[in-house]
């Protein structure tokens, strides 16, 4: 006997007793449709529109930053890892260390200089911006 | 009990598959984007597990990297989806055909 | 010998001062967004890569990273993650003179357009990019360059924010870009699993380790991952299968960008192509360990390339579209040295080498005639094009010198490389190759001298106003067009150079 | 002597100036270029007669000059490279032929003067950048050290010879003859050059002379009996020679490419005499001649140039008997003598071959010369039937035409006489050997006859008898300009026999064979060139009747019983003061005779018959079938190319499928290749 059939076998299990109770559910529960049950729920209060609505641009521009950023900080992890054990030995310098990761850091405030400069990280929109979006449509 | 590599190679080339198969049925340009990053990542599990396997690290810097692109083409990407929707109304990857043959 | 002894990392000087004008440029957007002073920007950036090109220059007459008594052999540098050697500095040149071309083109092209200092970074990181991949010698170098170039590019090509074609164009290119770049990352990983190791000396050491000793037990593993490598060099190179971007990216990007992708970017893609497959997988060890020689699939690749590329052009209506077309082509004929190299002769790689050089001045050269043509607004099909030689008479007959050249007419530049390319393939008994790019070329001289007829023997489809003459673009096609000319006399050094690189890169 | 030779290439290059002078500024130079013609040619006459004298003083010249292009493939003998040169060989031979060939160009120049200028022709610059394009091109193919280069001036020389004859070009018959010369001589010429080709590709040298000459290499090829290309070397040998010999055959108008040469007299009788005497046709002989070494390991090409050449000798004799026209009788002549030469160089007799092509290019322009300043008598009438009487009122005229007559027709002790007697004895001596020679022989023997007697002919029906019109009664006096040349050339007719008394010395043992030791390098000479290297290559056996002397005595006895008999027939025919026509006596011969044995018809019959109809079913075949597959594959190529962009359909999604189904199609290729399925 394999030890893996043991483990399908659970894996197997596991699917299966929600798809079942899901499935006697379905067949077992009343259906009555009602508008108000397929309502946008907003705690309570009388919904002001679908679910579907559009996210201002801002909420991906700003993600967008953050998601690059934040990779690059992954980056900077392997770097602190050899850091002490390169700054004891004797056979890389303190400027070779530290020189790659310096200009990389300079590089990535220089890409977060021009975002800022051009807006990126603004909340509200600048009256260009505005023109810009009418002009769009 | 490890795992032998043959199994992370497999579930590697698992995910590589779904991801292909995402790429060539869903229509959705974000979905596109999700299909492609599968497919990467499928690629990351192969360098972190060949990396313990190898026992060196290069795998595993590369897997950083990988990472690193992929965002930044995610980012690209979104961008780009961003100017499809307001020329096209539409993030369908297959609406754009104003250039064939 | 140089007077001041440089650091050996001074020998990433051309790429280190494509990617210093590109954060310059951004920098100078950040000081001043918005900026529209296209004379600063497009300056700049063609200074900075003139000046790039001047230094490969000076570096390959220098002999760095040559070979031999008067080099000082190649430059390996952060353990050989890096790599400056003549090839490295051949490449960098066809980038940063396709990169300056482009630059001084865009000045007149890119007039009106809101984002003018983004436009130009954008180059200019690409251009870094294609410059590094040029001296990239590891997987890992290998694809962070490629990301380099290809991300800015997919933001060119989209760069029309309000032209749907270059949106149309954008969105093709990335997803087919994200897919080929998914395809290589999963095929490094593929062959890191395979051998351990991502810097290609290691690789290759380990699979003659592997093939001598017998006990190599990946060879599956390997061989698609070499496989899914091709893919990715396809997809840079613009070869079938993963060529379709290529004629919608083309046709709907800024044709400077046009340009800047189909010489620059392509010669990119062969240059780590040419790496890899010479330094990484040496043929004879590859072959006993994956049980097929890797030329067969670039002979396979280059046959259809060109085929599929100039019978498709062959009926193009819109002139941008057939130049796309006749890039893919053009693809095919450069991938002959890589499938040539099973013969051991430098002769056929050199000769690809030439062609990508010759290309890069050919190929630029007429799109910016495209970009002429946009910019005069006379329209995109060949009847538009009718007539346009009693305009502008120098610009169409640099496209006459470009076409022809194209088409492999003697005495041009483009004849010379086309013939080494053939006798390359003659000797290294790739008939087949050779009568393909015999046949090819016969049909490609078809729609080239379309364009040559419609732009001097037809008659203008109604009375057209005086044309303007921007001085950035007629400098530029001026420009290409001389060199496309004069690379003949210059022939003996540019083969001299380019044989000896591919040399250093077999033996 | 020393550096005579550096002067060399100047012989030919000053009729190159000439060419050019009177091209460019004819039209206002007094005698409109004829002028800087004789300088030029009067130098190069100069220089060859240094040349010959140095020669003489035993050096010799051989230089490349300039490779124009060179190649590394290796020859079938295994010579590895084969360069293409221009080079100068002055050996014996070709200094006595550039002297010739500078004598009469220069002498035509003169008579020119004459015979155009006095003339009042119009387009004299022309006429006069011919003739200085012609002596170039002769003179230089004269002293071609290789065959390459001997084949461009032959070429040329063609080339001169299409435009002079068609000098007067807006007359109906002078461009068709033109063009007949040009066509007939390049059929021949493609065998030459095929024959160069086939040359250059076995022994990978195309140069006369010296160790590296591929008639050394052929010799070595014969010696160490290999194959090439298939078969044996000797064949091989005889095959390239066969070839080079139909240029041979066109150039020098043997049979059966001879039918140029008569229509070739609608050209100026000064442009006649240059090219039968001393450039167009005799550039055939000489060839034969510059590579005698090369044909003398052949012996099958030999016996044919031999045989070819007795018989032409015969068969334009006889159509000499018929012709009316001065000019044409004269141009039979010229066929029928060098059918002679032929027959000498083919029976091995190379002194008795260049003897009488020296002496045939006296006696020859004597008589075209001679002939012109008859036509200018005549008020350029050629009709011999309204001349006559001319023999009081033209003295010059008529002893210089009779003494190139005697020579023509080989009377004692005029020149042609010692050069015919000698082919014919070596003739003879190797036919009693060698039936097909015998053959040869005979034909050649007849024809003396036929020569004494159209020879005589033409001379009693032009000078003798009653003027049989006005304008014979009241000719037209002729200038210095044209009597001198004669004087020079008829002096030349009469002694220049001299230069090799063979029957003397062979009954007498008087050493009076000067032209023998010339070309055996007796003064100097380049090894393997002499008439000794030469004899010892011949295959040929000789024999004898009864003793040496007698058979001396048979051959020159009968051929100059012959000799006499033909003239003396002419004699008692024509010498009456009102000659007859006899033609109808001879009946249906005369009409086949007067007709040229209906050669013209039956190479016109060729053309029109069978290559005409092949011609248009090839044109037909290329019309539709090549056309149609070309036409077809642009149509197929096109409509491949609408089907093939039809795979972008513009769809991302479709895109990204196609892609990964190539990959896969291509990892499949390869798996199938690499076996790993298996």
């Amino acid at each position: 006997m394999n030890d893996w059939i043991a483990i399908g076998a659970l894996a197997l299990v596991g699917l299966l007793i929600p798809l079942g109770m899901m499935a006697v559910s379905y067949l077992l529960r009343p259906s009555v449709p009602e508008t108000s049950k397929r309502a946008t729920y907003e705690s309570g209060e009388v919904p002001t529109g679908g679910t579907r609505i559009r996210f201002n641009i801002q909420y991906y521009m700003v993600a967008l930053l953050f998601l690059v950023f934040d990779i690059e900080t992954v980056l900077l992890f392997p770097w602190a890892v050899v850091y002490l054990d390169a700054v004891e030995s004797d056979a890389v310098s303190l400027f070779e260390i530290l020189a790659p990761m310096v200009a990389f850091v300079v590089i990535l405030l220089i890409g977060l200089a021009w975002a800022w400069r051009n807006g990126a990280v603004e909340w509200a929109q600048t009256t260009r911006q505005v023109d810009a979006e009418g002009n769009r449509s | 009990m490890t795992v032998g590599i043959e199994y992370y190679v497999l579930l590697s080339m698992l995910l590589f598959c779904i991801g292909l198969f995402g790429i060539l049925t869903r229509r959705n340009a974000l979905m596109f984007l999700m299909s492609v990053e599968l497919m990467v990542n499928a690629a990351n599990i192969n360098l972190i597990a060949f990396a313990f396997y190898h026992g060196n690290l290069t795998g595993q810097v590369l897997a950083l990297f990988v990472m690193a692109l992929a965002a930044a083409e995610v980012a690209i990407g979104l961008g780009i989806i961003l100017v499809l929707y307001r020329n096209f109304r539409d993030v369908d990857v297959t609406v754009p055909t104003t250039m064939r043959w | 010998m140089a007077v001041v002894e440089l650091p050996e990392w001074a020998a990433l000087a051309p790429v280190l001062i494509l990617a210093g004008t590109a954060l310059a440029l951004f920098v100078f957007d950040s000081i001043n967004p918005r900026s529209t002073n296209r004379t600063v920007l497009a300056g700049t950036a063609a200074i900075g890569s003139l000046v790039a090109l001047g230094v490969a220059v000076w570096f390959t007459v220098a002999g760095v990273g040559a070979s031999g008594l008067e080099g000082f052999g190649a430059i390996e540098l952060f353990d050989g993650q890096l790599v400056v050697d003549q090839m490295a500095l051949y490449f960098m040149i066809i980038v940063a003179v396709v990169t300056a071309l482009v630059s001084v083109a865009s000045y007149d092209y890119m007039e009106g357009h809101t984002y003018q200092a983004e436009y130009y970074s954008l180059v200019m990181l690409a251009a870094t990019g294609m410059a590094t991949m040029a001296a990239a010698n590891s997987l890992v170098t290998i694809l962070i360059a490629l990301e380099l170039a290809s991300l800015p590019s997919y933001a060119l090509v989209a760069i029309l924010k309000d032209n749907r074609g270059s949106i149309e164009a954008g969105l093709k290119y990335f997803l087919i870009g994200a897919l080929s770049s998914a395809i290589f990352v999963y095929g490094i990983s593929l062959v890191y699993g395979a051998t351990g190791y991502l810097q290609l000396d290691a690789i290759a050491t380990q699979l003659e380790t592997g093939a001598a000793d017998g006990e190599f037990a990946y060879g599956g593993l390997l061989g698609l991952g070499i496989l899914m490598l091709i893919g990715g060099f396809a997809f840079k190179t613009a070869s079938v299968p993963f060529h379709f971007w290529a004629p919608e990216a083309y046709e709907g990007a800024p044709a400077p960008i046009a340009a800047f992708l189909s010489s620059a970017s392509k010669a990119a893609g062969f240059v780590i192509a040419f790496r890899v497959f010479t330094t990484a997988f040496p043929l004879d060890a590859t072959s006993a360990l994956i049980g097929v020689d890797w030329t067969l699939a670039f002979v396979i690749l280059a046959i259809v390339t060109m085929t599929v590329g100039n019978f498709a052009a062959a009926t193009q209506q819109n002139v941008k579209r057939m130049l796309a077309y006749s890039s893919i082509g053009h693809a095919g004929y450069a991938l002959i040295g890589l499938a040539g190299l099973g013969a051991g002769s430098e002769l056929v790689m050199g000769a690809a080498m030439m062609h990508l050089l010759v290309y890069g001045f050919m190929n630029t050269g007429a799109f910016l005639f495209v970009a002429l043509a946009e910019h005069w607004g006379v329209g995109r099909t060949f009847e538009d094009y009718n007539g346009l030689g009693q305009r502008a008479p120098v610009a169409c007959f640099a496209l006459v010198i470009f076409m022809f050249s194209l088409a492999g007419i003697p005495p041009l530049g483009g004849f010379w490389s086309k013939y080494f390319l053939f006798t390359g393939a003659i000797e290294a008994g790739l008939l087949v190759v050779a009568a393909a790019l015999i046949v090819n070329s016969a049909l490609s001289l078809y729609y080239y001298s379309r364009l040559v007829k419609a732009v001097w023997f037809e008659e203008p489809p109604a009375a057209r106003d005086s044309l303007g003459q921007p001085t950035g673009l007629y400098a530029a096609i001026v420009f290409a067009a001389v060199m496309t000319v004069v690379l003949l006399p210059g022939f003996g050094p540019v083969v001299e150079t380019a044989l000896d690189a591919a040399a250093a890169m077999i033996a | 002597m020393e550096g005579v030779f550096d002067f060399a290439p100047a012989i030919a290059v000053f009729p190159l100036v000439a060419f050019v002078i009177a091209l460019a500024f004819g039209k206002h130079l007094p005698k409109k270029g004829a002028i800087p013609g004789i300088l030029a040619t009067g130098g190069s006459l100069l220089l060859s007669a240094l040349m010959l004298v140095a020669v003489s003083s035993g050096e010799v010249y051989h230089e490349t000059l300039y490779e124009w292009a060179a190649g590394d493939a290796t020859s079938a003998t295994g010579v590895e490279g084969i360069a293409f040169t221009f080079g100068i060989l002055i050996d014996p031979l070709a200094a006595l032929m550039l002297v010739i060939v500078s004598l009469v160009a220069f002498l035509v120049h003169v008579f020119s003067l004459g015979y155009m200028n006095a003339e009042g022709e119009t387009g004299l610059p022309r006429y006069y950048a011919g003739l200085g394009l012609f002596t170039f091109s002769m003179l230089a193919f004269v002293y071609a050290d290789n065959l390459l280069m001997a084949f461009m001036f032959f070429e040329l020389v063609g080339l001169c010879s299409f435009l002079l004859i068609g000098f007067w070009f807006r007359t109906k018959s002078a461009p068709s003859a033109a063009k007949k010369a040009f066509l007939v001589t390049r059929f021949g010429d493609y065998f030459f050059l095929i024959g160069v080709v086939a040359i250059a590709a076995t022994f990978g040298t195309l140069q006369f002379a010296g160790d590296e000459s591929f008639v050394a290499a052929a010799q070595t090829a014969i010696d160490d009996g290999g194959t090439l290309f298939g078969f044996d070397a000797q064949t091989w040998v005889t095959i390239t020679g066969l070839l080079v010999l139909g240029g041979v055959l066109g150039k020098s108008a043997q049979f059966p490419l001879h039918t140029w040469l008569p229509d070739a007299m609608e050209g100026p009788t000064t442009v006649s005499a240059l090219i039968h005497a001393a450039t167009m046709v005799a550039a055939g002989v000489y060839l034969v001649a510059r590579m005698f070494g090369y044909y003398a390991l052949s012996p099958t090409t030999l016996a044919i140039i031999a045989f070819v050449g007795g018989f032409t000798a015969l068969f334009a004799a006889t159509m000499g008997v018929v012709k009316d026209d001065i000019k044409q009788v004269l141009a039979y002549s010229t066929i029928s003598q060098y059918g002679y030469m032929m027959l000498g160089l083919g029976v091995g007799g190379y002194v008795a071959g260049v003897f009488h092509l020296m002496n045939h290019a006296f006696f020859k322009a004597l008589l075209f010369l001679g002939a012109g300043s008859v036509i200018v008598l005549m008020h350029h009438e050629q009709d011999m039937w309204k001349m006559g009487g001319l023999k009081d009122k033209a003295p010059v005229t008529y002893y210089t035409f009779l003494a190139g007559a005697l020579a023509l027709a080989g009377i004692i002790p005029f020149s042609g006489f010692w050069s015919k007697d000698e082919i014919l004895y070596d003739a003879f001596i190797v036919g009693l050997e060698e039936p097909v020679i015998m053959a040869a022989y005979a034909m050649g023997l007849a024809a003396v006859f036929f020569t004494g007697f159209y020879t005589f002919r033409m001379v009693f029906l032009t000078f003798h008898g009653e003027p049989r019109s006005e304008a014979a009664e009241d000719p037209h006096p002729v200038g210095w300009s044209i009597k001198a040349p004669l004087i020079v050339l008829g002096v030349l007719a009469v002694v220049a026999g001299a230069a090799n008394l063979a029957p003397v010395y062979k009954l007498t043992g008087l050493e009076l064979t000067f032209l023998e030791s010339w070309l055996d390098g007796e003064y100097g000479a380049i090894e393997g060139l002499t008439y000794g290297a030469y004899g010892e290559l011949l295959a040929y056996e000789t024999g004898v009747v009864g003793t040496e002397q007698l058979t001396v005595m048979i051959a020159a006895g009968l051929s100059l019983l012959l000799a006499f008999s033909g003239a003396g027939v002419a004699w008692k025919l024509y010498n009456v003061p009102e000659p007859v026509v006899y033609r109808d006596r001879l009946g249906r011969v005369g009409d086949v005779i007067e007709a040229n044995y209906y050669q013209d018809e039956y190479q016109v019959w060729l053309a029109e018959g069978v290559t005409l109809p092949l011609a248009r079913a090839a044109d037909r075949f290329d019309q539709t079938a090549i056309d149609g597959a070309v036409d077809g594959v642009s149509t197929a190529s096109l409509f491949g190319s609408d089907r093939l962009k039809r795979i972008q359909t513009g769809i991302v999604t479709n895109y990204a499928a196609l892609l990964v189904t190539g990959f896969i199609v291509l990892l499949l290729v390869l798996g199938y290749a690499g076996g790993w399925f298996l």
